[in-house]
């Protein structure tokens, strides 16, 4: 098909120039709610990117959406189809498992995919045709460590499942942690465990200045519960991420005792980005939220690809977003050459208010030099 | 010292949340050789029905003192309810066929918790209780959660009640003989599916129980959270010797230990290992279970 | 006497007992499943769109990816219902040898950095013997002891993989295929028309396999002990080997679809080891019929097609359009798998595979006016337990 | 005893058809007011499917009237309770029960104090053995916890299927006189292949052969009549028949 | 110790030289669950020979072939078969040996067909294989023989749970026969078996015995049937072995008379 760098005039049979673009992602699953979150950032992320037009330089984009339910053989059963339609830009991703397996056949079949909200650092790095557009491991614990201030010295504990994002992310604090001079040491949890109350106390314990708390899944409540009533949250400083709305008050009485990095909340960066972001996310009739800037911003750097790069040609689009630094949602971002991690700007909060109505409230903005995980070399 | 005593306490605490779980899915197994596998969602049908009166949509029903103790009368009302309906519609047309209707509580064990995750979301509720509990009191030096005790106090009470049903009436004599044949049952003039139909009931109602007192017990209430504790429900009616009741006890309070101290000092958190490890061994050495019930 | 070895066998019984039919539809029926194949093998050719059932043409990508895996899943429940319905073993732990064969490979590739079809063939063995040892502990127990212990078993190694040790599994995450290591002809969306070889070859092991098995004197005896074992004692006959091979073959046939499912997916993932995967494989074979030839097979088919379809119908516009009362649940594609499923078992007893038959004796009792004629047969019918 | 008084039960055009295939083709018989009527047949002549059809236990059609009363539409459990005991073909006692329990399971209410002291009378070993399984009871064991049940409650009718299969001579004899008491009350269907048995009990009889009522009648008169208990039943004086022809062609209906 | 070489079909079972026994209990004594079912129980069945059991109901006839089959333990004892101590060996073992049952309830498959029974039990009698490549032998000619020598020639396509009682007992023989065990063990066979047909299951029985020399063991309350068939009678009561004698001997027992056959009907 002819298709042009530049763009020709729109009438030029928009549709056959048309840039196929799937997103695969949780619609259904454990992950649905943070899938949903993504979706609607994407299309605010679309509109703002084309101005309303969904239209990038001539083409239209068309955007084809597959649930993978959080299971990774139906992701890339999903993906081979769109591919075999002729899809040139993978998105989506809700699940660091997905991720990593999408990475892959993304490099096979030379398209271009743009992780989501996944977390792992895997996926930074993986080979020359993958990108993220949210946050990872790394720069969350970055964040931490700010919180910790001088941590010359100090005692850290990280408290995690014993799964590979536990251990990932006790590796992290390690890492940036230990460097600075830190004593970490590490609580881990089987990710099946009943009852979490001896490891609130085995945490106690050891009485460390700072504990980190990497956990996922449903079991946060119960955790939260126990850290409270074994006393961690008094003896020392708590520091864990911040998850969506509707986690807020799975803290419960803990929330206001613990200190929160955040990789966004509606409101936390104030600028015209994220005021559009927000704006076009509400008038659709969703809620923005944790991962409404992930899919946003993947819309930008799409629209970005196509436009400095090409429609069709997955090289120029990987060169065009390649040291790309823009404005996104959560403020000014880059895409750093080397492995394509998203440098970005992150958070810090407090929970105030009263358990069933606390709302988070900034601490700090870390600019994107703050939280620059370390370069990693290309795989593939 | 205080550590051991904590795990101690706590591993009683699990081992009573386990013996809840158990108590129904080991009553309709033991009574009428129904696997069910339904059992999880009927676990979660209480612990929403309980959230959903203690979130304040039932009038008088609340988080606190009287209004939680409707709200989970409330809970467990609707899975003894949900248990009935299952019951005559899926496995009373299907007595002819046990597989089957071991496979149709596999299929309402799929549905209701996507259901559930359709109306309130995948996401975990904060789950309302009453002040009272969710406090700490120390001894030797531990400071114990004081829910645990609530929930041992409950499982002694669903214990007594079961055995008292099972011994006491002739219900459960029906419900055995009618499970080896169920046409003699009523060549001796009994009705024999209102018996079952009451077991399902009293099954279905300890499930709900369970799960309104595990949303007490975790803080919250999700829907898979009645599947995930289904195979821990398993695990201890196998160990128990597959329907008695004593027996499901008993493995409990020992899975809950077990699991308890080899999730603390083992490096690597070996409790779940530790669990199914004891069930396989347990197995091979004593085919009958602990109580050596019929296999 | 007159007829078959096999009276069992739903298919040839139905040619039997049909008594409306020629000589000529006889054979015809009798020759499906070869034009099946032939039709299998011909699919990639076809650019036939089949709207509703797979999204694009059929020899498009997409389409020979869920093919593929239908027909994996096929064979997959075919080998499983080895022990359910020809045995009578109620295995709880099924994942644990298909996860084996994947993941054995996968890690012998990235570790070991053998190439695929030496890491293949090493994985098969390596599934194989597992099945072989933990069956031969396994099967000292029996009834619902022994579905307990094969569940520990898989518990145990699904905890495993999970808790990543020594980064060989890769815990939650899992890992993909170096495809460095692989064919090029396996690599890229191009060549998926070469899964769907492999994945058709093994549904073609797999069934072969398991009739030839069926049809054995081995067989028999399964028969006999799925029926009653004690008996089968007191013939001469020590039932546990027999069982052993049983489960040994079904686990060495779930292992080489893991190797199969390994490259259709890209990678190895923790999904595979879960109970809720042997429980699906259970849901297949009841679905499509237990203990019958095709029914297995059937079974594994529309549940991944169905599993992989839903989804879309669950976010389709159709069903965006409905009131709420419907449209919530029926976004859930959970939700609508197990209904149906329920629906399944309720009102087809012995599968989908019965369908036909029971489509027939209605007719046949409709055209001769209420009463069944003597000519139907009896035998196979709802038998009172004795 | 009057013969013609209105029978008990009476039967008629009882059709069986169990999947797919015709069991019976239109039973029809009579149980008298009072005394044994016994139900006779060759293996496989459908005298079990007979009496489960009378009770309801398997699908059938026609006509079945307890006392006048139509019961061809009553579920079975509500049949018993107008006051029939069951002793079936394969004793059905339940295995994994204690003999206590299986009695216990018999007791009906409304149908006034359980006469366990008779049942105990009759079956001291029931009472010895209360609490062992019923399982592990030797043969004759369980068949006495099966005629030992429909004792229990103050029955209408007893209906017995081949009550003396398996039991000692001894004991055969004491059913006998167990049958014959409680005959004297209540009447009863017996089912049975041990022809002394009927010719010491039974009143009336009925022959069945493949799926029909053959005879109809007086039992006195059908025993006595060599030619038709040939006929009928294929006993009475065989040559030395060949091992093979166990099955006789003679006897058609 | 012993010779466990079984000797050879069909041995001579006259009356000149004494063969050694095929079967003999010493001492043998069951207890379960703190009752003692069989006690004591001792004796010799040489090749060929018909012996009967009597007893009353519960007297442990059944619990004596389940000893000797090996499906339940001897607590106390020894059983020998051919001069081997098979005490401890598991059934299918001693099935393998040449030592076949029939059972008091009729055990069977109920949903495979007649004539699937009998090729499954032929094909034990040939020893497992587990060769699964192989096709399953069809055994036309035998399976044809024993449906026609038991009278199911007719019903061979039907499945064992749709046969009525009779056809369940004549089945249950069937299956023994295919394995042309040496020693037979059957518990009650005439039970249940319409008069018409007890003559010829009682002449089929006997041709097993007197034409083709098998040792059988039978334990039956039918007893015209065993007077014409037996050797000798062993008379159990509460366990023990309370007569063991030519059937002449035993019936005038008055014993025996008390507490078995009690008065004619
Ligand atoms: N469930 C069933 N399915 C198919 N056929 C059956 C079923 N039950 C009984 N039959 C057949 O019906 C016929 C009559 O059986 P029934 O048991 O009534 O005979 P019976 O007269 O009681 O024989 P017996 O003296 O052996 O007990 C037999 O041929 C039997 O094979
Ligand atoms: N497992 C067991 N536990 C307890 N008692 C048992 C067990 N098995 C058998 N018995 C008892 O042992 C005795 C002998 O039973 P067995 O079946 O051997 O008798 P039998 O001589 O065959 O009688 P029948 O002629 O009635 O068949 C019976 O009293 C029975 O109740
Ligand atoms: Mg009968
Ligand atoms: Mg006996």
């Amino acid at each position: 098909s002819a298709a042009g760098t530049a763009g020709g005039p729109a009438a030029d049979g928009a549709d056959s120039a048309a840039v196929k673009v799937g997103l695969v992602y949780s619609r259904s699953g454990p992950l649905a709610a943070y899938g949903k979150q993504y979706r609607e950032g994407f299309t605010a992320g679309l509109a703002y990117a084309t101005h309303g037009t969904g239209k990038v330089g001539g083409h239209s984009v068309e955007v084809t959406e597959q649930d993978d339910a959080g299971d990774p053989a139906k992701a890339v059963a999903e993906a081979k189809s769109l591919l075999g339609k002729g899809v040139r830009i993978l998105a989506g991703t809700t699940d660091s498992g997905v991720a990593l397996q999408m990475a892959p056949l993304a490099a096979q079949n030379h398209v271009l995919f743009i992780s989501g909200p996944a977390a792992t650092d895997a996926v930074t790095g993986i080979n020359k045709y993958t990108f993220r557009s949210g946050r990872q491991s790394y720069q969350d614990i970055l964040t931490a460590g700010s919180l910790l201030g001088d941590s010359r010295g100090k005692k850290v504990t990280v408290l995690a499942q014993n799964s590979a994002f536990g251990q990932a992310n006790v590796a992290a604090v390690k890492a940036v942690l230990g460097a600075g001079g830190a004593r970490v040491g590490s609580v881990l949890a089987p990710p099946g465990a009943g009852d979490l109350t001896p490891f609130a106390q085995q945490v106690k314990a050891g009485k460390p200045d700072l504990v980190f708390v990497a956990w996922a899944g449903a079991s946060a409540p119960a955790l939260w519960t126990a850290l409270n009533q074994q006393g961690v949250l008094d003896a020392a400083k708590v520091v864990t991420g911040l998850a969506g709305t509707a986690s807020y008050p799975v803290f419960g009485p803990a929330g206001g005792k613990v200190s929160f990095l955040a990789h966004y909340f509606p409101g936390a960066a104030a600028n015209p980005v994220e005021t559009a972001m927000l704006d076009g996310i509400t008038k659709a009739g969703g809620t923005p939220d944790l991962f409404s800037p992930d899919g946003f911003t993947a819309a930008q750097m799409i629209v970005h690809a196509i436009e400095a790069g090409s429609a069709t040609d997955t090289a120029a689009m990987a060169k065009a977003l390649e040291d790309w630094t823009f404005n996104g949602p959560k403020g000014s971002e880059r895409i750093r050459a080397q492995d394509h991690a998203l440098l970005q700007p992150m958070f810090t909060a407090q929970l105030t208010g009263p358990t069933a109505a606390a709302r988070p409230h900034l601490l700090t903005t870390l600019p994107m030099a703050a939280v620059t995980p370390p370069a990693k070399p290309m795989a593939g | 010292m205080s550590t051991v005593v904590l795990l101690a306490l706590t591993g009683l605490g699990l081992g009573a949340l386990y013996f809840l779980v158990a108590s129904g899915l080991s009553l309709i197994f033991g009574l009428m050789d129904v696997l069910n596998f339904a059992h999880g969602a009927l676990l979660s049908i209480g612990a929403y029905g309980t959230w959903w009166a203690a979130s304040g949509h039932l009038p008088a029903a609340g988080s606190g003192g009287f209004g939680f103790v409707l709200a989970v009368a409330f809970g467990t009302a609707t899975g003894a309810l949900a248990a009935v309906l299952l019951e005559l519609a899926l496995i009373r047309p299907l007595y002819a066929r046990p597989r089957e209707q071991v496979l149709a509580t596999v299929g309402v064990g799929l549905a209701v918790p996507a259901l559930l995750s359709a109306i309130w979301g995948a996401d975990a509720r904060p789950f309302p209780g009453p002040r009272a509990l969710s406090g700490t009191f120390g001894l030797l030096g531990a400071q114990i959660p004081v829910n645990r005790l609530v929930l041992t106090g409950a499982a002694v009470v669903v214990l007594a009640a079961l055995k008292l049903f099972l011994g006491g009436t002739r219900h459960g004599l029906v419900v055995r003989a009618g499970v080896e044949d169920r046409a003699m049952v009523t060549a001796l003039g009994i009705d024999v599916r209102r018996a079952f139909t009451l077991v399902f009931a009293i099954g279905g109602a300890a499930a709900a129980l369970a799960g309104a007192l595990g949303g007490l017990y975790f803080g919250s209430v999700d829907p898979g959270q009645g599947t995930s504790l289904l195979i821990f429900a398993f695990v201890v009616v196998v160990m128990g010797g597959m329907g008695s009741i004593t027996g499901a006890a008993l493995a409990s309070v020992a899975v809950g230990l077990v699991q308890q101290f080899a999730n603390y000092y083992t490096t690597a958190g070996l409790g779940d290992l530790a669990v199914v490890v004891l069930l396989a061994a347990l197995l091979l050495a004593r085919p009958r279970g602990l109580t050596g019930r019929l296999a | 006497m007159t007829t078959t070895t096999q009276p069992k066998d739903p298919v040839r019984e139905h040619c039997d007992t049909a008594a409306g039919h020629g000589r000529r539809g006889r054979h015809l029926i009798r020759w499906w499943p070869a034009g099946l194949l032939l039709a299998l093998l011909a699919a990639p050719y076809s650019a036939l769109p089949l709207p509703g059932l797979l999204d694009g043409p059929i020899g498009s990508p997409g389409s020979l990816q869920l093919l593929a895996l239908c027909l994996v899943f096929g064979g997959l429940a075919t080998g499983y219902d080895l022990l359910l319905g020809r045995t009578g073993l109620l295995s709880f732990g099924h994942a644990l040898y298909f996860a084996a064969g994947g993941y054995a490979t996968n890690t012998i590739m990235l570790e070991a950095g053998l190439p695929f079809v030496t890491s293949a063939l090493l994985a098969l063995l390596f599934g194989t013997a597992l099945a072989a040892l933990l069956g031969a502990v396994g099967l000292r127990v029996s009834g619902i002891g022994f579905s307990m212990v094969t569940l520990a078993f898989a518990q145990a190694g699904s905890i495993l993989v999970a808790r990543d040790p020594g980064g060989l599994t890769g815990g939650e995450e899992g890992r993909a295929v170096p495809a460095n290591r692989l064919p090029a002809s396996l690599v890229g969306i191009e060549h998926t028309v070469n899964l769907y070889w492999i994945a058709l070859a093994y549904l073609v092991v797999t069934l072969a396999a398991v009739h030839c098995a069926v049809r054995s004197p081995t067989g028999r005896v399964w028969e006999g002990i799925k029926e009653n074992e004690r008996r089968v004692e007191v013939l001469g006959l020590r039932p546990y080997g027999f069982k052993l091979v049983a489960f040994t073959l079904s686990g060495a046939l779930a292992a080489l679809g893991g190797i199969v499912y390994l490259l259709l997916t890209g990678g190895a993932t923790p999904q595979t080891t879960t109970s809720n995967f042997t429980l699906s494989l259970l849901v297949m074979v009841v679905l499509g019929g237990s203990g019958s030839r095709w029914g297995p097979l059937v079974g594994g088919v529309l549940y991944t097609w169905a599993d992989h379809r839903l989804g879309d119908l669950a976010g389709s516009g159709a069903v965006a359009g409905l009131p709420a009362v419907l449209r919530v649940p029926l976004s859930q594609p959970l939700f609508l798998l197990g209904t149906v499923f329920v629906a399944v078992v309720y009102l087809l007893p012995g599968g989908v595979v019965r369908l036909p038959e029971r489509v027939r004796v209605t007719w046949s009792s409709r055209a001769t006016g209420r009463t069944m004629t003597e000519a139907e047969p009896a035998e196979r019918k709802e038998i009172p337990a004795s | 005893m009057n013969g013609s008084e209105t029978p008990l039960l009476t039967v008629r055009e009882l059709r069986v058809v169990i999947g797919g295939r015709h069991i019976l083709h239109g039973v029809d018989l009579d149980v008298a007011a009072a005394g044994v009527t016994a139900l006779l047949g060759r293996n496989g002549a459908g005298k079990t499917t007979t009496v489960r059809g009378i009770l309801g236990l398997v699908p059938r059609t026609g006509s079945v009237l307890l006392d006048g009363e139509q019961t061809i539409r009553l579920a079975t459990h509500t049949l018993v309770r107008r006051g029939i005991g069951y002793a079936p073909e394969d004793r059905g006692v339940f295995a994994g029960l204690t003999v206590a329990e299986n009695l216990r399971l018999a007791e009906r209410r409304g149908a006034g104090e359980p006469a366990y002291g008779l049942v105990h009378e009759l079956f001291p070993e029931l009472r010895q053995r209360a609490r062992q399984p019923a399982g592990t009871l030797s043969g004759g064991q369980q068949q006495m916890v099966a005629i030992g049940r429909t004792l229990l409650n103050g029955n209408r009718l007893i209906i017995a299927d081949e009550p003396t299969k398996g039991l000692a001579p001894k004991v055969v004899t004491e059913v006998a006189q167990v049958l014959e008491r409680a005959a004297q009350a209540v009447p009863v269907l017996l089912v049975e292949q041990n022809l002394a048995m009927v010719r010491r009990l039974a009143e009336h009889c009925v022959v069945l052969a493949d799926g029909r009522t053959s005879y109809r009648g007086p039992a006195a008169q059908l025993l006595a009549d060599a030619d038709a208990m040939r006929r009928l039943l294929g006993v009475g004086r065989h040559g030395a028949a060949p091992a093979g022809a166990v099955r006789t062609e003679e006897g058609g209906v | 110790m012993h010779s466990t070489i079984p000797a050879p079909l069909g041995a001579d079972a006259g009356h000149g030289t004494l063969p050694a026994p095929v079967l003999r209990l010493q001492d043998v004594g069951w207890t379960v669950g703190g009752a003692t079912i069989v006690q004591d129980v001792s004796f010799d069945v040489r090749e060929g020979e018909f012996l009967a059991f009597i007893g009353p109901n519960g007297a442990g006839k059944t619990s004596l072939f389940n000893l000797i089959s090996g499906l339940v333990p001897a607590t106390e004892g020894t059983i020998e078969l051919d001069g081997a101590d098979i005490t401890a060996e598991s059934v299918p073992a001693r099935a393998r040996r040449g030592l076949g049952r029939t059972f008091q309830t009729s055990s069977l498959w109920p949903a495979m067909t007649v004539a699937d029974h009998i090729r499954l039990a032929a094909q034990a009698a040939t020893g497992g294989s587990y060769r699964i490549w192989r096709r399953a032998a069809r055994y036309g000619r035998q399976v044809d023989a024993v449906l026609e020598r038991t009278g199911l020639a007719e019903r061979a396509e039907s499945p064992a749970a749709s046969l009525s009682h009779g056809g369940k007992r004549q089945l249950e023989l069937a299956v023994l026969l295919v394995g042309e065990p040496r020693l037979m063990l059957l518990d009650e066979p005439m039970a249940g078996v319409s008069a018409e047909e007890v003559p010829a299951l009682t002449d089929l029985i006997r041709s097993l015995h007197r034409d083709e020399g098998r040792t059988v063991l039978m334990v039956e309350h039918h007893m015209e049937v065993l007077l014409g068939l037996a050797d000798r009678l062993a008379v159990l009561h509460h366990g023990t072995l309370l007569a063991l004698d030519t059937p002449q001997a035993v019936m005038a027992d008055a014993t025996v008379q008390q507490a078995y056959l009690g008065e004619a009907l």
